[in-house]
């Protein structure tokens, strides 16, 4: 396998062909790869099948530009910057993707099983819920499970008896292994090791449970500064297999250790993303209107970004004004 | 700590106040409690700061008994982490922590709740052809189904206490045994994986909490309101025979922690 | 839950009653919390069931006091020192105890179900082997499998079908949820946080799997210390029952950044278990003739202490001769 | 590195080396390795000092990718650990690694092999009723079924290289498909699970590898044997029809790298 591949984000992006199955890695508002995203959008790339154990701010983007056609998870919106996942809720009201509902306790369950190679992993979680409504399984409804799309397991998921010790049933949730995770990373080293700072999230069962790995990276740092502290890196480099460097590549999502969320930039998106007249008008000013990440951080001006810069020994910015006092 | 009625008239506190000291009271001392981001958050804190020091919060994204020193705004945030036991993600926090049982207290909101505490986070009208989107589950009905004890956190509305949910994201006390589909207690559904359920709901004018057969009663009623106000705002005919009083008000003690300590900046208390 | 409760060595050896499911931390002749071995031979322990992930020299001296009536694991030997798992081998050859064989893959299955409240965990390794021989499920030929003892599962193992993308059948495993784990660890703080230093084997896993937990801690440090680097720790307080504070307590096993592995002691042991007669020398001298762990090390000698006391730096002994140049 | 024979006649090297060499020379750069205690440690550190150097090392007990000062004696060693890309624990290279399909290529050992390559470290006799108990499984069977390539370093004598081994520990070519226990290839037992078996097995003698069928065969002889020597060692009826020569011995560079760098105490070479 080796080390990862250096590449440019157009060329990365480029990679990704319509009707794939992609997942990101992060967390609701944090560490999403937010310049690839853009860039998919500008490649304009269709049909994309979604599958993330959970969504956000970055969701909500790529839904709204019309990419994604099918979107399996558990939630979408913006944490307290924007509650709703308007693109989500309005495609799944009006149409024009598939969603499909898992609980985020069964979609660590299928990108865990992915990560491990294994076709199922078992689950007590969210028992006796409409998630688990036969009528509600939207892949299947739409004539998907049948065997013919290696992507699409042939059941929303399975009950299974316990043999050992008589615990009664539980869930069997069907593995994810998407084409493509798409993964911002704190640090990389220069032979390709992955350092995500503070909490992991679902990032090293993300990265291994995909066919292939894109990393873009805020930095890249000496390996041997990474492996004097291996308990803090969560892959070598053979598990990735093209790498960007790409400094704050995940705004406006956060980056621990580097910059915050930028709340008042998601808060503007949130209300554009209420109709598509305004989301269209809010894409072609922060995406269609830029040619590059160079300029997207230029047009944010510096100011925007040194409010958000992380103070190094919190993690965190100490200069954004949060509440009210 | 003693709660002190008598400090009552000397100050004033806002309805967010009350709901975030009335959710307080619910930690028990040790609790290990998983919480979500906003007044959950504040509720924990303040429980640790007065009558349940050695209670514990885990977060969904990944930390462990952190011990912030600012506010986090949401549970992926740096300031989660701060001086935590543990550092993890989503897998541990999900399956090595709650589904292996260690967690006894959740702390959840929702859209909608019926009688038998089911929640709905999911879609006003039928699923497959909604009037409404909303955020989806996340991780509330996971938390809410393997904590001992869940409390709920609701504005109350007659449009979000209903009769019956129009969808069940997270299972209260009666709830679906798939895959026929099925009204059963929650424990049949449960079986040996039952640890508990919900507790007790938490709404800007009431605490409710459950009989045996799993409805919703009333519990106490909030300093300023009757229970025809709570009534009123209830959108199924609610059990009051059980009704203990008036929900205890806030301590100046409590009123300074919030504001002063906890979030001093004024995020979720402006 | 709340903090551990701190308790004397003899005191923790007293909780584990005749009969009761056990396993321990670490990882064949690493981090074995071998002064609780030899307190529970001291007290005279009886059909103890041992599940553990692999076996090692504490479980050669349980076994060669005959505490243990079950063994459920994989392996047992002494790595370099001592190939063969003399006591396991008698055992098996000459009866007396149980011995039921799995793969280590199979075994951290187990123990992974256990640690996630899971009945099971499935997994494709060591398919068309004979530890799947149904004639050698020793705990079925035992009778033992009938549903009536609570820590023993009615099958080995189950073969179950993949509903969702037709991989055809892997293995289930059983979980094991152990009555104990006795644990060796590097640090502890003083409200129980636990760091194991290095490679962290099934650690994590068997403290979550066991419905209780006793920890011998070389060290205790402030909780503050620990929580700087809180990627770096494993457990937190309320996962712990009980915590012993116990200097070298692994000894003759390695605690990478405290001391390496005493191969001489476990040589020397090795040859005395190739019979019960110089078995039962071997522990009368180091065992039953010691009343506490302080005699033990004063037995040892500051020289040979010295002599495997790891350099802080690297984390292993620099001093300790182990080849021939 | 060019593999120079014309070095050959200047030095001496001993079995021990030449089983060393050949291990290292199994290695393709870039080659994912899942190593135990021992000889294998010795091969694919030389293999990254020689042709292989994008080769990467995983240790069972949790390193990824280390980079030891001084030769690790055990997996669990801290050894393993100096400058590894992750640290981290049994389930992660088990599953993590190994389950997920990264690992390319395994060197294990063990007590019996037989000429489908099915090797036994569990017991000699019948199970229930053993002559002898040997380590047991360990993560032998496990590594052996899930990478792409399995090597197995074996001493060569006749009771250790058999017809049928008395216990299969760990799946050569020809195993048995449980619950019924008939003997089927191997591409049967794991259909899906499949990604390749053992590819060569070396001893002090020989080189040996597998022909379509999964029968083993005699593929090169280590300098100072005949084809009769290996045959007078083996307790089966050997292939030998395709034997391509001698086995390439180490070269001055090699027994250097091994001596003077890779275990310059002496540990498995005194």
């Amino acid at each position: 396998m080796g080390k990862p591949q250096n590449i440019t984000l157009k060329e990365a992006a480029g990679l990704i062909q319509d009707g794939q199955q992609i997942t990101f890695g992060g967390f609701t508002i944090w560490r999403r790869p937010m310049a690839f995203v853009y860039e998919l959008i500008r490649q304009g790339k269709r049909n994309l099948h979604l599958l993330e154990v959970n969504g956000g701010t970055h969701s909500e983007i790529l839904i709204g530009a019309g990419c994604v056609s099918i979107w399996e998870s558990c939630w979408s919106g913006h944490e307290l910057y924007g509650k709703l996942g308007e693109m989500v809720a309005d495609r799944h009201v009006n149409g024009g993707m598939i969603v499909e509902d898992y609980s985020h306790g069964h979609m660590v369950a299928r990108i865990l099983a992915g990560a491990y190679g294994l076709p199922f992993f078992p689950s007590a979680q969210s028992l006796g819920t409409d998630l688990l409504n036969p009528e509600f399984d939207s892949l299947g409804r739409a004539g998907l499970r049948d065997g013919s799309h290696p992507k699409i397991p042939r059941k929303k998921y399975e009950f299974a008896p316990d043999p050992f010790y008589d615990r009664g049933e539980l869930l069997l949730l069907p593995a994810a292994n998407p084409d493509w995770a798409i993964f911002y990373a704190s640090q990389v080293g220069e032979e390709g090791t992955v350092r995500v700072n503070v909490q992991t999230y679902a990032d090293s069962e993300v990265i291994k449970a995909a066919d292939k790995v894109i990393v873009l990276a805020e930095e890249i740092v000496p390996e041997s500064y990474l492996r004097l502290e291996p308990e803090k890196n969560i892959a070598a480099g053979y598990a990735i297999n093209y790498l960007i460097k790409l400094p704050w590549a995940a705004h406006p999502t956060g980056s621990q250790g580097f910059y915050d969320v930028d709340a008042d930039f998601i808060r503007t998106f949130y209300r554009a993303s209420k109709s598509q007249e305004t989301f269209d008008r809010w894409a072609d000013e922060w995406i269609f209107d830029i040619p590059d990440h160079e300029r997207y951080l230029q047009k944010l001006g510096i100011g925007r970004l040194e409010n958000i810069r992380a103070n190094p020994v919190l993690g965190y910015s100490t200069r954004q004004k949060r509440g009210t006092r | 700590m003693a709660l002190n009625k008598l400090s009552v008239a000397a100050y004033s506190y806002s309805p967010m106040d009350l709901l975030a000291v009335a959710a307080a009271r619910e930690v028990r001392d040790g609790d290990i409690v998983f919480t979500g981001t906003g007044l959950p958050m504040l509720a924990i804190m303040l429980a640790q700061h007065t009558h349940a020091p050695n209670s514990v919060c885990i977060y969904e994204a990944g930390s462990i008994d952190g011990r912030p020193l600012d506010l986090p705004t949401s549970v992926g945030d740096a300031r989660c982490a701060y001086q935590s036991a543990v550092i993890s993600g989503l897998t541990e926090t999900l399956y090595g922590q709650l589904h292996c049982g260690y967690v006894d207290l959740a702390f959840l909101g929702g859209a909608e709740i019926d009688k038998y505490g089911n929640v709905n986070t999911t879609v006003l009208g039928d699923y497959n052809n909604p009037l409404k989107r909303l955020t989806g589950s996340g991780g509330n009905p996971d938390v809410n189904s393997q904590a001992r004890r869940t409390v709920y956190i609701m504005v109350q509305e007659k449009r979000r206490f209903k009769e019956q949910v129009d969808y069940i994201t997270a299972p209260g006390w009666r709830i679906r045994k798939w895959p026929g589909g099925e009204y059963v207690h929650r424990r049949e559904v449960y079986g040996k994986y039952f640890r508990g359920g919900v507790e007790a709901v938490i709404s800007n004018m009431a605490v409710f909490r459950f009989d045996e057969e799993g409805v919703m009663y009333l519990d106490t009623v909030h300093p300023g309101f009757t229970v025809a106000d709570v009534q009123a705002h209830c959108g199924f005919e609610l059990n009051v025979s059980r009704v203990k009083g008036e929900t205890l008000p806030p301590t100046q003690e409590e009123i300074d922690l919030l504001y002063q300590v906890i979030d001093r900046e004024g995020i979720f208390l402006p």
